[in-house]
């Protein structure tokens, strides 16, 4: 019981940090919310394989921990070009 | 499980709104595999039935869920990834020979 | 209880799924894309589908973004 | 017994309290270094307290023993990952005028960038 | 004044039609309680008949392990195709490097990625995973080599040439493990027929011969889906 207040009350900071990737104002703003709201949804994972009680659901926790890595590491290598120039394309 | 078959529904709608009236053409693979994790989202539903549980029997378990579709979702999980990287291999090489990826104006560039 | 979690958590998948489909700059919608399989794996674990899950953030969450994100910086630096 | 779900529900709230310090430092911070100052360290924060208080809850089991292989792993990536990002915020020139550039001069000197 | 688009207007209006007949389906086939012949069978019988825990991996590697093969030819015929189709020119975010302090605690994580993937291989018939999630695991190892110290360095270890030959001997392998079925008495790719040591269910030495065809399918999936990161990243 008191496991799932604790899920409702991390999604609730996920929610809130849907803000910073909904109006950032630039594309590395969203990166800095991925990256917060990939870790928060790390940690629901880990507490639903608590509350089924199943040591099986850990591992996609640890999975997608380790994929969440590459991924952000991807997009910072992106931003990180030197000949980039300042718009984007559409 | 009230509101999983609506969002299956509008999932679905959204992205072929997508592929049907975006100008780029990333944006119409995205509408594509965002229609192939509904379908996985459908897949995985229909297999769930109340209080059961995951199909791995370590100890006997009364209500198991389904394990038929989660196989067969295993397999199209796979396969998207595949399809995907095609498509983009195909965006590539449509960007190198037309140096747009507005799919209106390659259509009028062809012949 | 977790009826409430699986609505919240459908909500944000719907959010993700329009933000992914109708931003403005296309490598807002890449990033997206990515938290929305996020979510797409939540659901499954309280679909009690784990293999499916599995795969799932394997291959969608982690490989499918780098493809996308290599196709457009090639396709974006052939000037 | 008592003093294992006390500790257990410090550690939760604790952490808690940690995400909630990250969404608000999303949500108001004016800046991305400030922003990316706050997140990457309660992030870190936040997933440890509540996954030790996981571990603290369940005692020792396949479970447990799985959660702090995680635990290590959040220890070493984290930090990697703002640290990763922040350079490259900075080498693509994303800086507000409330940024003192002290790494200027350190880059005019030598261009490789290590 | 702005002009009403009429394309946007008629496929908004399609596509909400489409999404109401879809909720319409769906409902009809969620509504009844189906009938599971199949998935009682699967569940009441499957761990005496296969001696695998894992009832999903005793679907996709004994069941219907055809359809396995199938799906393995699917990525072996997008790797094929990725590689043939695209040219060569290099991809400006590789030029970069990262810091050094990244680059050392890359070198920390690698062991790690190695391990889980290895885990989930070994572990398919106990636990989620299997030959599929093990090996994206792999070409995940590949991508960040590739990002992290670049295509050079990948390709002096592992050329295209090599990642190749790994892929077609787990395709091979795993048509041979097939073909113990036909030796055995029963019909193309049925594991548990052959009874090459069932073991006891829920130890790791069991399940037959679906370790060995987890293994098999995982060096295919992880060499081809690097076949296709290398081919797309390729520059000269």
């Amino acid at each position: 019981m008191q496991l799932t207040f604790l899920i409702l009350i991390v999604l609730f900071c996920a929610a809130i940090s849907f803000y910073r990737l909904l109006s950032g104002p630039h594309v590395l703003d969203r990166i800095a919310a991925i990256n917060a709201i990939g870790i928060m949804l790390l940690t629901v994972l880990v507490i639903l394989g608590s509350f089924y009680e199943r040591a099986l659901f850990i591992d996609v926790a640890l999975v997608y921990g380790v994929l969440l890595f590459v991924d952000v590491l991807v997009m910072a290598k992106y931003f990180g070009s030197p000949d980039k120039t300042e718009e984007e394309n559409q | 499980m009230v509101l999983v078959f609506p969002a299956i529904a509008v999932l679905i709608s959204m992205g072929i709104y997508a592929v049907l009236t975006q100008k780029n053409m990333i944006r119409i693979i995205i509408g594509i595999s965002i229609v192939e994790s509904a379908i996985i989202l459908l897949l995985g539903a229909i297999a769930y039935i109340p209080e059961g549980v995951a199909p791995i029997l370590d100890q006997p378990y009364d209500t198991v869920v389904d394990p038929l579709p989660q196989a067969l979702g295993l397999t199209a999980v796979v396969i998207n990834a595949s399809t995907t990287a095609i498509m983009l291999a195909l965006v590539i090489k449509l960007y190198n020979r037309y140096q747009t990826l507005d799919i209106h104006e390659i259509r009028k560039l062809r012949g | 209880m977790i009826e409430i979690i699986l609505m919240l958590l459908i909500l944000l998948l719907v959010a993700s799924a329009a933000i992914a489909l109708f931003s403005k700059k296309l490598l807002n919608s890449i990033i997206t894309l990515s938290i929305f399989s996020a979510l797409l794996v939540i659901i499954l674990i309280i679909f009690q589908a784990p293999d499916l899950a599995l795969a799932e953030a394997v291959i969608a969450a982690g490989i499918t973004t780098s493809f996308f994100i290599i196709t457009i910086n090639k396709t974006e630096g052939v000037k | 017994m008592i003093i294992q779900d006390i500790l257990a529900g410090f550690l939760m709230i604790s952490g808690v309290i940690f995400f909630l310090t990250t969404a608000i430092a999303l949500l108001r911070f004016p800046d991305f270094f400030s922003r990316m100052h706050a997140a990457s360290k309660c992030l870190v924060g936040g997933g440890i307290s509540i996954i030790f208080g996981l571990i603290i809850q369940e005692g020792i089991s396949p479970l447990s023993l799985r959660l702090l292989l995680l635990i290590i792993f959040l220890l070493i990536t984290t930090p990697v990952v703002g640290h990763a990002l922040t350079r490259s915020a900075y080498q693509y020139g994303y800086l507000s005028e409330m940024v003192q550039d002290d790494m200027k001069d350190l880059k005019a000197g030598n261009d490789s960038n290590d | 004044m702005k002009k009403i688009n009429f394309d946007k207007v008629f496929s908004f209006i399609l596509v909400s039609l489409l999404g109401l007949f879809i909720l319409r389906v769906l409902y009809s086939v969620a509504g009844e309680e189906a009938a599971r012949f199949t998935a009682d069978h699967y569940i009441n019988f499957g761990v005496e008949e296969t001696s695998a825990i894992n009832i999903v991996t005793a679907i996709l590697f004994d069941y219907r392990a055809f359809d396995t093969l199938g799906e393995a030819t699917v990525i072996f015929t997008a790797a094929s195709v990725v590689a043939l189709l695209l040219p060569r020119h290099e991809a400006s975010m590789l030029k970069t490097e990262f810091t050094p302090v990244v680059q050392q605690s890359i070198a920390f994580v690698l062991p790690f990625l190695w391990i889980i993937s290895i885990f989930l291989i070994a572990y398919g018939h106990l636990s989620p995973g299997g030959g599929f999630s093990g090996g994206v695991i792999i070409s995940a190892i590949s991508i960040l080599i590739i990002f992290t110290y670049g295509y050079r360095y990948m390709t002096r270890r592992f050329n295209v040439k090599k990642l190749s030959l790994i892929e077609d001997i787990g395709a091979l392998a795993f048509l041979t493990i097939g073909l113990a079925g036909i030796i055995a008495g029963g019909t193309f790719l049925a594991n548990s027929q052959v009874g090459i040591y069932p073991g006891t269910p829920g130890e790791l030495l069991s399940g037959g011969l679906m370790p060995l065809s987890n293994f098999a399918v995982a060096a295919k999936v992880g060499t081809g889906l690097s076949v296709i990161f290398l081919s797309l990243a390729r520059e000269d």
